[in-house]
C-alpha cells in the first residue's frame, strides 16, 4: 500500500502536490509536440533509434517475435512488425506520423494532439471534447470497426488528471491504433456508446472505477461495484489500508483489523 | 381360491393387510429405485456412483431418508401455508391411492373394480393438483412458472397417454385390470405384440406425466432450480419425491399390465412340464436367477473392504437366497400359492425393466424445450395415436368380419400406422425448422 | 345401510360446506380448491349409487381436466387485486330472492314428488356393467343428442381457437 | 435490431409492466448461471421481452491489487481471472510485460507454451461443453469431458504441480524444463482424444432435441457482434474469420499449420460446432508443436528486479473466450503504474441482451452457456 499519500476522499485531493518520481509518460518532453514527418516510423525503427538519447543498455537480446507477418498498411503500428534490430535501446515512446495521423489532422486540427509510438504500436492523443467526432470518423472513414477496449489511467498530480483510452481495431487493415484523450477530474467525456455499443458495459466500468462522467451514456451506474459504494477504487488517490482502517473503526468499534 | 378364514372376513382383512405392506415398502422401494438410478447414471457416465454407505452403497437410500426426515421444515414467509401444507400430501396420497386397483399378482390386489384402469387413470390426475397448488402455494416465480408448465403439460400428454392406452383395451374388451390380464393370457399373446405403437406411445406419454426427462420441464434444473419444489424442503420435500417414485411405479405398472401381460410370466400359456414332476420348466426361471445374484453376493462379500460391509453383502447375498428359496418352494405349493409369489415376481420384473428404460432416457437425451414439448404432444403423438387407435379398431373388427387372423391384421394396422407416423414426423421437422422467435 | 347412510351423509355435507366456502373466500385459489372439494364430494354420491363410471368421469373430467385448467388461468391473475375487490356486489339482494326461490321450488317439488323422486324399489345387489350400459345409451338411444352436442362442442372449440389466435 | 450499432438499452427497473408480463430474478444462486452471474428477466408468459445483466459479485479488484504488486507477484493473480483457462491467462500476461520490457520469450520456451496453451483451449472447452450440455438437459456429456479434461490436468499438474491455477509461465519464458515423458503424453491425449470428441459428437451433434434446443436460438449477426466487441468462437460462429493466432500472431503459432473453422448462422448450434472443431484444431497444433521442440535457453536473461522503462503495451492473445488483451503502463518502477486487463467474458456477456430477447426462458440458459463466461473473469 505504498504508491501515494492517502485521502480517502478524492476531491479533498489537491490536484498538483509537488511532482515526485513519477513521470507522466504519455508527454515525454523530449520529442517536440509537432514532432515532423519521419516517414514510416513503424517499418524502419532504425531511422528512429539514433533520435533517442541511448540509455543504459539494460535491455539484453530482444530476439524478435516470429511474426513473419506481411504488415497489410503502411503503418503496421499497432502490429509485431518483423524483428527490431534495436538491441541496446529500451522500449522508447517515439514521435509517430503515418497515414492514418495525417488525415486525423488534416480533419480535426488542433484537437489532434499529439501521435506517438510506444513498443510499436501507434497512440493519438486527443483533445476531450472532439472525442465522439473522431470515434465516428475512425470507425466510417478508417475501419476501425471493434472498440477493442475502453480505460482509463489516473495521473493524480497532472492538470487533467485522467486518460481516456480507446484502443480500436481495423479488421480490414488487421492494425490497432489507441485514441488517448486527457479529461480533468470533473469534466465530462463524451460517450461513444452509439459508435460501438461495445462501449456501454466499458464506460460504466471506468465510470464505477474512477469515477469518469460519460455524457449521453443511456445508463450510467456503477457496474461491478455495489450501488452504493463510495468513492472510486482505481483513482490513485482510493486508499485500501485506510478504508479497511475506517470500517473495522465504525462497525466494529477497536482500531486496527491489521 | 380355497382360504382358511371365513371369505367375508377375508374380503376386508387381506385388502387392507395388502395396503398396509404397501405403504409400508413403497418409501423403501422408491428410496432403492433411487439408488439404481444413481448407480445406472454412474455406470452410463464411467463412473461408480454412490459406494460409501454400506457396500456399494447399498445403505445409501436409509442414509439419504434420515437426512430428508432430519432436515429443517422451512415455509417461506409469504408462501399460503394451508396450500402449501396441503400440496405434498395430494400428491403423495393421490400416487398411493392408485395403487389400490393395481394388480401386482393374481391375489394380490386391494380392489377388483371393474373400471380399475378408469380409476387408476382418475385418481393419479389428481397428483397434478399437489404440484399446481404447491407451486403457486410458494409464492415463487420459479415454482410458479414450474407448476404452469407441469399442468400444461400433464393435460396434453394424458389425452396422448390415454389414446394410447385405449388400443390396448380394446384387445382386452374391459376396464378391470385382472380382465385385461386374463384376456392376454387368453390370447396367448403379450398386447405389445399386438398394439406396439400404442405401447410406444403410452410410454412417451408417461414419461411426461411423470415429469421425468427429457420432459422434467416443471421441475427442469437448469432453468427453473426445481420447479415446483423450489421452495419446498425436508420432509415435504421427500413426499414430492415419493409421489414422483410411487407415479413412476404406477405407470409402470399400468404399462406392464395393459401391454406386457402383467403377473404372467413369458410364454404363460405354452406348458411343458417337468418329466415326471407337475413342474413346469419356466416356473424355474426366477429362483435360478435370483440364485445367481445370490451367489455373486457371496463372491463379492469377502472383497468389500470393511468388515461391516463384508456383513452388510452377505447379508444381502443372503436375503437373496431365501427369496430364491421362497420362489423355489413356492412350486411345489398350491397353484394359487405359485401363481401369487411368482406373479408377484415377475409383476416387478416387467415394472424394473420398463424403469430401466425412463433411467435410460433420462442419461441420453437433452431436454426439451417447452414449445417443442407441445408441438409433439399436440402435433405428433395425439394425431398418431388417433390414427393408431382407428386402425386397431379396424383391424379388429376385419377379424371379426372375415376371419384373418388377428396377429396378420393387426401387423397391417401396424404397419399402416408407421407409415403416417414417419409422414409426420417428417412434416414436424419441416415445422421446427422455423425459427422460434415467431413460433406459437 | 347404516354405512351407506353415514357416507352418504358425510358426502353431501362435505359438498355443501365446501360450496358454500367456494362462494365466500375472498382468495380465489382457496374458491377453486373449495370447488374442486364440491365434485369430488360429488363423485362420492355417484359412487355410492354404484355408478362408478359416473364416479369416474365426473373425476377424470371435471376434477382432472377442467379444474386444472380453471386453477392455471387462476394462477396468473394477479390475487393482490382480487383480495381487495369488494366480495359481493351490488345484485346481493336480487341474488338472495333468487337463491330463496329456487330453494322453495326444490323444497315443493321434493315435498310434492317424494313417491317419485324415491322409489322404493331397492338397488339390485348385481347391476348390469355400468360403462357399457353408458356406452349402449350414448351410442344407441341418444345417437343424435350425442352428436349434436359434439357439433356444439366442436364449433366451441373452434371459436375459442379463432378468438386466441386474433390476440396473437 | 435493424440498425446493429443502435444501443438498444434495458432498463428494467423502470419500465412499467404490462399485464401479462413478470420479472423473474435468475441468480446470483441460480444452477446453470455459471456462478454468480444475475439476469433480470422481464417476461411475458415465458418469452423475454426484456434482460438485464447484473455482475460484479466477485469482484476482487485484481486492477487495483496489480498497482501494489511487483510485475512477477502479479503473475499468478491474473490465474485466478479466468480460472479454466489458467494458462492462457498467464501467457497474455507474460508477453505483455515482456513486450513491456522490450525483450522476448526463448523460441524453446514459446513451443511448450503454445502446447499448453493449446491443451489448456481443449480443457476449457471440455468443460464448456460439458455444463453446456448439462444446462440444455444431457446429463451425461459433462462426465466424459471431464474425464479427458482430466487427462489433460494431469499433464499440467505433472508440469508445474498445479492442476487449475497454474502459473505455469515466468515473465521472460518458463520456469520448468518439461518433464520427461511430456512429448508423450501429450502425444497419448492427442491419439485419445481424436475418438472421444467423435463420440461426444454422436451424443449431440445429431440429436435431434440437441438440434432443436440450439438452432435458431440467440442468434448473433456478424454485424452486430463487432459492434458489440464480441472476440472468440462467439465471432467466428457468426462468420467473421478472425482468430488472434493468426491475425497477430504470438507465441509460436506462426510456425504451425491450422484452420480458423468459422459458420454462418451465429446460433448457438454453430458455436457449438465452431468449438467443437477448434478442440479439433488445438489437438493438431499440439501434434505438431510436439513433433519438434527446439533445443536451447528457456528462460530470456532479465534479471531478478523488473524495471520497465516507462511506458505502455498492449498485448493480447487469443483465449478460449476471446480476445483477452492486458494493457499496461509503466512508470519505471518496479511495480505497474496501471494493468488493464481486457477480459474476453465481460464483453461477450455484454451480447447476451441482443441474443435472448425474444427467446424463451429455456433458451436464456442455452445462451448464458454458448457465450462461455467464467464470472471470475467478468467481474475480476
Amino acid at each position: 500500500m505504498a504508491n501515494d499519500p492517502s485521502e480517502k476522499d478524492p476531491v479533498s485531493k489537491p490536484p498538483a502536490s509537488g511532482a515526485e518520481e513519477k513521470p507522466v509518460v504519455t508527454r515525454p518532453a523530449e520529442p517536440s509536440q509537432t514532432a515532423p514527418t519521419s516517414a514510416h516510423a513503424p517499418k524502419q525503427p532504425d531511422a528512429a533509434a539514433p533520435k533517442l538519447p541511448a540509455p543504459s543498455p539494460t535491455a539484453p537480446a530482444a530476439p524478435g517475435t516470429p511474426a513473419a507477418k506481411p504488415p497489410a498498411a503502411p503503418a503496421a503500428a499497432a502490429v509485431k512488425a518483423a524483428a527490431p534490430p534495436a538491441k541496446e535501446a529500451p522500449p522508447k515512446p517515439l514521435p509517430l506520423d503515418n497515414e492514418l495521423v495525417q488525415k486525423l489532422k488534416a480533419r480535426f486540427g488542433d484537437a489532434i494532439r499529439e501521435a506517438t509510438l510506444d513498443r510499436k504500436q501507434a497512440i493519438v492523443t486527443i483533445g476531450v471534447e472532439k472525442l465522439r467526432e473522431i470515434s465516428r470518423y475512425c470507425r466510417d472513414e478508417e475501419n476501425c470497426d471493434m472498440l477493442v477496449d475502453l480505460t482509463a489511467v489516473d495521473w493524480p498530480k497532472r492538470e487533467k488528471r485522467f486518460d481516456v483510452i480507446l484502443i480500436l481495431y481495423s479488421f480490414a487493415k488487421n492494425e490497432r491504433v489507441r485514441l488517448k484523450a486527457h479529461a480533468g477530474e470533473n469534466e465530462p467525456v463524451p460517450s461513444v456508446c452509439e459508435i460501438w455499443p461495445a462501449a456501454n458495459w466499458l464506460e460504466r466500468e471506468c465510470y464505477d472505477m474512477f469515477g469518469i462522467v460519460f455524457e449521453g451514456h443511456p445508463k450510467l451506474t456503477r457496474i461491478l461495484m455495489p450501488d452504493e459504494w463510495q468513492g472510486y477504487p482505481l483513482r490513485k488517490d482510493y486508499d485500501i489500508l485506510k478504508q479497511d482502517t475506517d470500517w473495522v473503526r465504525e462497525n466494529l468499534g477497536i482500531e486496527s483489523g491489521q | 381360491m380355497g382360504h382358511w378364514l371365513a371369505p367375508s372376513v377375508m374380503r376386508l382383512v387381506l385388502p387392507l393387510l395388502y395396503a398396509v405392506v404397501i405403504v409400508a415398502v413403497l418409501p423403501l422401494l422408491a428410496g432403492y429405485i433411487v439408488l439404481l438410478e444413481r448407480k445406472v447414471m454412474a455406470d452410463m457416465q464411467a463412473r461408480l456412483g454412490p459406494m460409501r454407505v454400506g457396500p456399494h452403497g447399498l445403505l445409501q437410500p436409509i442414509a439419504d431418508a434420515l437426512k430428508l426426515v432430519l432436515k429443517e421444515d422451512i415455509i417461506p414467509d409469504k408462501a399460503d401455508r394451508l396450500l402449501f401444507w396441503l400440496a405434498p400430501l395430494v400428491s403423495v396420497s393421490m400416487a398411493l391411492l392408485a395403487y389400490a386397483a393395481l394388480p401386482i399378482g393374481p391375489a394380490f390386489l386391494i380392489a377388483d373394480l371393474n373400471i380399475g384402469l378408469l380409476f387408476i387413470l382418475a385418481v393419479s390426475s389428481l397428483g397434478i393438483y399437489g404440484i399446481v397448488l404447491g407451486g403457486w402455494a410458494s409464492n415463487s416465480h420459479y415454482s410458479l412458472l414450474g407448476a404452469l408448465r407441469s399442468a400444461a403439460q400433464l393435460v396434453s400428454y394424458e389425452t396422448a397417454a390415454g389414446l394410447g392406452l385405449i388400443s390396448a383395451l380394446l384387445m382386452a374388451g374391459s376396464l378391470s385390470m385382472k380382465d385385461i390380464v386374463m384376456a392376454q393370457y387368453d390370447q396367448g399373446m403379450w398386447f405389445i405384440f399386438y398394439v406396439p405403437i400404442g405401447f410406444f406411445i403410452y410410454m412417451v406419454g408417461s414419461i411426461a406425466e411423470t415429469n421425468r426427462a427429457p420432459f422434467d420441464l416443471p421441475e427442469a434444473e437448469s432453468e427453473l432450480v426445481a420447479g415446483y419444489m423450489t421452495e419446498y424442503s425436508g420432509f415435504r420435500w421427500s413426499l414430492y419425491f415419493l409421489a414422483e417414485y410411487a407415479n413412476m411405479i404406477i405407470v409402470a405398472g399400468i404399462a406392464t399390465t395393459l401391454f406386457l401381460g402383467g403377473w404372467l410370466r413369458p410364454f404363460a400359456s405354452y406348458h411343458d412340464h417337468m418329466p415326471g414332476t407337475s413342474i413346469e420348466l419356466l416356473d424355474a426361471l426366477p429362483s435360478l436367477l435370483l440364485l445367481g445374484v445370490a451367489l455373486y453376493c457371496f463372491f463379492l462379500a469377502p472383497k468389500q473392504p470393511v468388515k461391516i460391509q463384508k456383513l452388510v453383502m452377505a447379508v444381502v447375498g443372503g436375503l437373496c437366497l431365501a427369496i430364491a428359496g421362497v420362489l423355489a418352494g413356492a412350486l411345489f405349493a398350491s397353484p394359487a400359492v405359485l401363481q401369487g409369489v411368482h406373479g408377484a415376481f415377475w409383476f416387478m420384473a416387467k415394472v424394473f425393466a420398463y424403469l430401466y428404460f425412463f433411467l435410460w432416457f433420462r442419461f441420453t437425451f437433452p431436454r426439451y424445450r417447452f414449445d417443442q414439448l407441445m408441438r409433439l404432444g399436440w402435433r405428433f403423438l395425439i394425431p398418431l395415436a388417433l390414427v393408431n387407435l382407428i386402425a386397431t379398431a379396424s383391424a379388429l373388427l376385419m377379424t371379426r368380419e372375415w376371419g384373418p387372423s388377428l396377429r396378420l391384421t393387426t401387423i397391417l394396422a401396424t404397419i399402416v400406422t408407421l407409415v403416417i407416423a414417419m409422414w409426420l414426423a417428417k412434416n414436424d421437422e419441416v415445422d421446427s425448422a422455423v425459427p422460434v422467435a415467431d413460433g406459437e | 345401510m347404516g354405512l351407506n347412510s353415514i357416507l352418504f351423509y358425510f358426502f353431501a355435507g362435505l359438498a355443501v360446506a365446501s360450496a358454500i366456502l367456494m362462494v365466500t373466500r375472498r382468495n380465489i385459489v382457496h374458491g377453486a380448491v373449495y370447488l374442486i372439494t364440491t365434485l369430488l364430494a360429488t363423485a362420492g354420491v355417484f359412487l355410492l349409487l354404484q355408478a362408478e363410471f359416473l364416479f369416474v368421469t365426473q373425476v377424470i373430467l371435471y376434477v382432472g381436466g377442467i379444474m386444472v385448467l380453471f386453477v392455471f388461468v387462476i394462477m396468473l391473475v394477479n390475487l393482490d387485486v382480487s383480495l381487495l375487490q369488494y366480495q359481493f356486489n351490488r345484485q346481493r339482494f336480487v341474488a338472495g330472492v333468487l337463491a330463496l326461490a329456487l330453494g322453495a321450488q326444490v323444497f315443493l317439488a321434493i315435498k310434492t314428488g317424494q313417491n317419485s323422486l324415491f322409489p322404493q324399489a331397492r338397488i339390485p345387489e348385481v347391476l348390469p356393467k355400468n360403462t357399457e350400459a353408458v356406452a349402449d345409451a350414448l351410442f344407441g338411444r341418444f345417437m343424435l343428442p350425442f352428436e349434436i352436442a359434439s357439433i356444439l362442442l366442436l364449433v366451441a372449440m373452434i371459436g375459442a381457437v379463432v378468438m386466441a389466435k386474433r390476440k396473437v | 435490431m435493424s440498425d446493429p450499432r443502435s444501443t438498444e438499452l434495458s432498463n428494467i427497473s423502470t419500465t412499467v409492466l404490462g399485464a401479462d408480463e413478470i420479472i423473474l430474478n435468475m441468480g446470483p444462486q441460480h444452477p446453470s448461471t455459471h456462478g454468480v452471474l444475475r439476469v433480470k428477466l422481464k417476461l411475458d408468459g415465458e418469452r423475454v421481452v426484456d434482460s438485464e445483466c447484473i455482475i460484479g459479485y466477485l469482484h476482487r479488484g485484481v486492477e487495483k491489487i496489480a498497482e501494489h504488486r511487483s510485475y512477477q507477484q502479479f503473475a499468478p493473480y491474473v490465474d485466478r481471472m479466468d480460472y479454466v483457462a489458467a494458462v492462457s491467462n498467464g501467457l497474455g500476461y507474460c508477453e505483455a510485460v515482456e513486450k513491456l520490457l522490450g525483450t522476448d520469450a526463448p523460441i524453446r520456451a514459446r513451443v511448450v507454451r503454445t502446447i499448453l496453451t493449446e491443451l489448456q483451449r481443449i480443457a476449457s472447452h471440455l468443460l464448456w461443453l460439458g455444463t453446456h450440455a448439462l444446462d440444455i438437459g444431457a446429463l451425461t456429456p459433462v462426465f466424459y469431458c471431464f474425464r479427458e479434461r482430466e487427462e489433460i490436468l494431469k499433464i499440467f499438474e505433472k508440469y508445474c504441480g498445479a492442476r487449475l491455477t497454474t502459473h505455469a509461465f515466468r515473465i521472460g519464458g518458463l520456469q520448468y524444463e518439461t518433464y520427461d515423458g511430456f512429448e508423450q503424453d501429450v502425444k497419448r491425449f492427442c491419439d485419445d482424444f481424436t475418438h472421444r470428441i467423435d463420440e461426444y459428437e454422436t451424443l449431440l451433434t445429431e440429436n435431434r432435441i440437441w438440434v432443436g434446443r440450439t438452432k435458431g436460438v440467440g442468434i448473433l449477426s456478424a454485424a452486430d457482434a463487432i459492434a458489440l466487441g464480441v472476440t472468440g468462437p462467439v465471432l467466428r460462429a457468426s462468420g467473421v474469420k478472425w482468430d488472434l493466432r493468426k491475425a497477430m500472431p504470438y507465441a509460436a503459432y506462426d510456425q504451425y499449420q491450422f484452420e480458423i473453422p468459422t459458420r454462418e448462422t451465429g446460433d448457438t448450434y454453430d458455436r457449438y460446432l465452431v468449438r467443437m472443431e477448434e478442440m479439433r484444431q488445438s489437438r493438431l497444433i499440439c501434434l505438431q508443436a510436439i513433433e519438434n521442440i527446439p533445443a536451447g535457453p528457456i528462460m530470456a536473461r532479465i534479471g531478478k528486479v523488473l524495471k520497465p522503462p516507462p511506458g505502455e503495451v498492449y498485448h493480447s492473445i487469443e483465449a478460449p473466450k476471446g480476445e483477452l488483451g492486458y494493457y499496461i503502463v509503466s512508470d519505471g518502477t518496479t511495480q505497474p503504474y496501471r494493468v488493464r486487463v481486457r477480459p474476453p467474458s465481460f464483453i461477450n456477456l455484454q451480447a447476451f441482451d441482443k441474443m435472448a430477447r425474444g427467446s424463451l426462458v429455456a433458451d436464456v440458459v442455452a445462451i448464458i452457456g454458448t457465450i462461455d463466461i467464467v464470472l471470475g473473469e467478468v467481474d475480476r
